[in-house]
């Protein structure tokens, strides 16, 4: 076991990383153009999406989780952003694409994806993408032993695109309209209904990601951006939008992303995500490795604005330390936030407890479950335990 | 070192030198004004949508039966058509088959430990059912089944799932008098009313609880895919 | 020719790509985790970094640059970041990895990689890395047709890292230290003096970019980060770090990145990036494709803090509109403008001109030759001028 | 659907029921309180470095000489070394092979439109060469010369450069009387005074040239890899 000090020790010989010189200050690396769309280092390999294969029938109907353990910052790289299809994910040719409006407006219109692009109004703006699902297998207790598998179904990403309202302008709605639907061109033809107002207010039209075009998985050419509310609405692929006067009970609202309560009614049309924090390391894909000063990392985000305080606790939310917040709070965006801490080699029962612009206070598990029970599925947003080892292995726990 | 094309540069500046002076001229005096420039009409974009063109892609359907075609079809022919194209993933009476999604059974579960959610048991609109099989069903082959083939399925789920008898044939014309029994069980979002108290200026701070236990974990669970990485203390 | 209104024709058909179903919508896609770590559309295959063959012996020490006419937002996605190496790309073992603080300090120290990251005081920042001899290659006049060459040595990055800062208050830095020398472990051991004052301002050691690990060809696994400055100071594969009481003289701040002026006198030490811009679409690469309704896009950057406002002309400088600035506009980083303009097939002569907090105004690249000659090769920022010809091509031009 | 781990459930269930309680009261009794888990002593991270690792590393040569090696090597001897290891590429004389650096001549040439940036016509102190050389040539190998050829290959650069004479021999006792001619005419960045100009609070914005013409057109010159995209108006 390592001293319980700590101060490094010194060196009694020469590190042999550095005498001698290692070989790749002595030759030649490759050219500046090997990779013209480069990728990540070979020593990076293991950061990748996964799968938890018994999770669906199919993988075309299914997801790969974001390894946010090995993630820092507040982006997620475009080939990192978690995955969720119905259908698989459509490969569209640019140039064929069509977006169509119609419905309860003046004059049903067909969009080119170059029709969207000279759009005026064109923004660019930070979201957290969160699907209602993320931590739904943990309902029940402590499942999936890493924050990939338990809160991986998140990514953050700066949008570029145009509002939804300058589209629906374009077309006029009728003063009878209250609701659109959302349509997307992959397989399971996704579908949607949204309240007229949200769509009017916030919603992009995105045809590009963290600087360059939407990646195929996230709805190349074209996606609905739905800022704080479940991912599921945020339609990838987006080919039709319809405006009515009622929604349309479609599967995905109605079987599907409506939240089962104990007494067997069922809340329906929750569509904000509630504001919520992982510690993302250390976790048990990122168990902590040494003694000593050691940094807390995590992130928070909220569906109702920005986050405002993150607390961490290290003995199982007895007591809270507020965290230090670290590069942007933007509303509805990823924040991340940090604890720099000395660690004696102590049993630790890790927490983080997220507070928003509105005052919303991120509740503990039992808190969830005393107002909705265990079977929801969806918007479990309750505060994870990590239970970090003597030896620095980490564990996904509950306490009560 | 990154200097200009010294090489190209004698070449390139004979050619400057004979820059078409005329055509300069001319996109100088040619430019629009700024002002001009940035006067945008919005209706300008985008063109007209046909009607055959809506009628391509507005397949949904909803409760108070907007979007349904004409058509109909019985529990029998509909049985015909599930066990053909269907049974494979949902088994012959809709109670799935391995992980495929279960469409039928689970009355009476919603309440308990491992609630069955099923059209019959949990879905609020038959609409739903027609919309979506045609849409999406079989998978892999969607918007594959004609709307007599669809209404006919649709009616032997709603017999399975014992909200109509053997006989009854389903259509256009009847579809708004299907009931699902979950229907009434449904509310609109209430989160800020019914949990108020996840809204608190002061979270406690210290002492916030007594004796911390773990009571759940996931290690023993064990059904993490790779296992887990290990701790690796220096 | 189009006609010049710039409302669409009403379509005579049914589009084909609409009318029968398209195949991406009747058939299932690839599965979820297809790529488990995701790679653009095939469709964007063209949107690479690309090399000037011609510029350098050596394609290890050469350029490959940013395919700016490609992208929008503020952020540049990790694969499309410009590469400058003088020794090839060090592919260098993370666990290897060290970095070494020494020189006029009480204490030299060595740092593991995990060393860096258990530092106290982790900060996410986003800055612009611009390479002082961006347009280098366009100070005797236009050369180059198409912003990727032009302007392609910049990109726009979110940094995790620590303060360099706290390593140098780590080892304790003698009160005779004035600069600090940066140096890197790849095969050209690059290095730069960096005055002490910057050193313990803004600089980053940074370990990940954009939400991830540092890209091998940015410096993986550590880089160091030297907001607002020339880009060959943020050494990469950073290694060293001598503190001193004066500059080194070294090769990159001597024989190059110094500025020869007309006079024969040479300025060095210009470290500051000075406020400048480009309009990426339309640009060469970026050409107009319609009449009517379009969105001129472009960046502008300053390393002397935040841009506050970008002009935009149409008829070469001779009138000007203020562009609207989109997304954050964060200090020392790129900022995204956008121009909704109405185009109706006339030639337009297209200019940006950026100005920041300070007060700098860019200049034109006639004022800049004026006070600076044509044989400076590093710092150009004068004005940029595209010309867009009646049928939607454009060049690049001077105007006088 | 993503529901728990049904299938996996019950063995999971039972697993929890009998977690190990008294670990887990362990671990709550043990956790370090939040107070004292935030006091980071910075001190603590690092380890001093050993004198034979700062010696592997600390390669640099400064103006003033700081840096240098024992050793020394002649013009002649320089020129050998030179001639094998370094001529391929920079030319016999430094004249340069094809794009390769050009590494001797270009006196006077500053002012010119073609300004030949050399050792000897630009560089401002010979340490940066001996730095250099040492650092990074032959490009691919660098660190592989030893104190004597180097200080024997920048004595034939500086001879090549006519800043010293055939019988030069280059020490470290020597080297801080080498100066090199440029070196008078470098300044600190003074542009903040010479360039106020372009600090300006009102930008003209109306009318602001006279007419406008072409002067220069990259497509001319026409050095541009994969040429350049055509507009596609519609
Ligand atoms: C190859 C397997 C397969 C076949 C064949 C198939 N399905 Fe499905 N079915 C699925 C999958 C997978 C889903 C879930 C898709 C998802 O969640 O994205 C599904 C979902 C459904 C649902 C929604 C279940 C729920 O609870 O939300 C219905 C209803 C349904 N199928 C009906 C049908 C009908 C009717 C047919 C035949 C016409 C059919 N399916 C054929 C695989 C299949
Ligand atoms: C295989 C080709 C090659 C060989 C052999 C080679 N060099 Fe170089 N040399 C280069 C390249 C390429 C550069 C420019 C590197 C850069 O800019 O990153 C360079 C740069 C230099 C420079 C700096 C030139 C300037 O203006 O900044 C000097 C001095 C130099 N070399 C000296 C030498 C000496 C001495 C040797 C032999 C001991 C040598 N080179 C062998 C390719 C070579
Ligand atoms: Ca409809
Ligand atoms: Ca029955
Ligand atoms: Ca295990
Ligand atoms: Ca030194
Ligand atoms: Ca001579
Ligand atoms: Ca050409
Ligand atoms: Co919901
Ligand atoms: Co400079």
């Amino acid at each position: 076991a390592a001293p319980l000090s700590a101060v490094a020790a010194r060196a009694a010989a020469p590190d042999p990383n550095i005498v001698p010189v290692p070989d790749w200050t002595k030759t030649l690396g490759v050219g500046v153009n090997n990779n013209p769309y480069g990728v990540p280092s070979k020593f990076e390999k293991d950061v990748v999406r996964r799968e938890v294969e018994w999770l669906t029938a199919s993988r075309e109907s299914s997801v790969s989780f974001t390894p946010l353990y090995a993630l820092d910052g507040v982006i997620t790289p475009n080939g990192l952003c978690f995955v969720r299809h119905h259908g698989g994910e459509a490969e569209i040719d640019p140039d064929k694409y069509r977006f169509m409006i119609h419905g309860l407006v003046d004059k049903p219109l067909v969009f080119t994806l170059d029709d969207i692009k000279r759009m005026p109004g064109r923004v660019n703006r930070a979201y957290f993408l969160e699907c209602a699902a993320n931590s739904g297998m943990e309902w029940r207790g402590a499942q999936l032993n890493g924050c990939q598998f338990t809160h991986g179904m998140i990514h953050n990403v700066f949008y570029t695109g145009v509002p939804l309202r300058a589209f629906l302008d374009a077309a006029g709605v009728k003063t009878s309209a209250k609701w659109v639907l959302a349509e997307g061109a992959d397989a399971s033809v996704m579908t949607r209904s949204i309240p007229l107002h949200k769509a009017l207010d916030d919603c992009l039209v995105a045809f590009a990601m963290n600087g360059e075009a939407l990646r195929p998985e996230q709805g190349y050419p074209v996606r609905l951006v739905v800022p704080g509310w479940e991912g599921n609405m945020w339609v990838k692929w987006l080919r039709r939008l319809e405006v009515g006067d009622q929604p349309w009970a479609q599967r995905e609202e109605t079987a599907k992303y409506t939240d089962l309560l104990a007494d067997g009614r069922s809340r329906r049309y929750t569509f904000i995500m509630d504001a919520k924090s992982v510690v993302t390391s250390p976790s048990p894909q990122a168990p902590l490795k040494h003694k000593g000063p050691n940094v807390l990392s995590g992130i928070a985000w909220s569906g109702r604005g920005t986050i405002k305080r993150v607390d961490v606790s290290l003995d199982g939310g007895r007591n809270w330390t507020t965290a230090r917040i670290e590069g942007p709070a933007m509303p509805m965006a990823m924040t991340r936030f940090y604890l720099d801490f000395d660690w004696d080699g102590r049993e630790l029962l890790v927490q983080s407890r997220a507070m928003d612009e509105t005052g919303y206070v991120q509740p503990s598990k039992a808190e969830l479950r005393k107002v909705r029970g265990e079977n929801s599925i969806y918007h479990n947003n309750g505060i994870q335990t990590w239970l970090v080892h003597g030896n620095g292995e980490t564990e996904n726990v509950e306490v009560g | 070192e990154l200097a200009p094309a010294a090489q190209k540069g004698e070449a390139g500046k004979k050619a400057q030198a004979k820059a078409e002076k005329g055509k300069a001229q001319q996109a100088v005096n040619a430019a629009a004004p700024a002002a001009a420039a940035t006067a945008v009409k919005v209706a300008a974009l985008g063109r007209p949508a046909l009607a055959e063109e809506i009628a391509a892609w507005d397949i949904d359907v909803r409760p108070d039966g907007q979007g349904l075609p004409e058509g109909k079809g019985s529990v029998k022919e509909g049985e015909e058509v599930f066990l053909e194209q269907c049974a494979a993933c949902h088994g012959e009476f809709g109670e799935g088959a391995g992980r495929w999604p279960v469409l039928a059974g689970g009355a009476g579960t919603l309440k308990s430990e491992r609630p069955e959610k099923t059209i019959g048991s949990f879905w609020p609109d038959a609409s739903t059912a027609y919309d979506y099989i045609h849409r999406a069903m079989p998978f892999g082959n969607g918007q594959s089944l004609t709307a007599d083939q669809t209404y006919a399925i649709v009616a032997y789920l709603l017999n399975l799932n014992d909200v109509v008898k053997d006989d009854f044939v389903l259509s256009k014309e009847n579809f708004a008098k299907v009931k699902l029994p979950n229907q009434p069980n449904f509310f609109d979002d209430d989160r800020e009313t019914t949990e108020k108290a996840f809204w608190n200026a002061n979270p406690c701070m210290k002492n916030c609880t007594g004796e911390v236990k773990v009571i759940s974990r996931a290690r023993i669970l064990d059904v993490t895919p790779d296992g887990e990485q290990k701790g690796n203390l220096e």
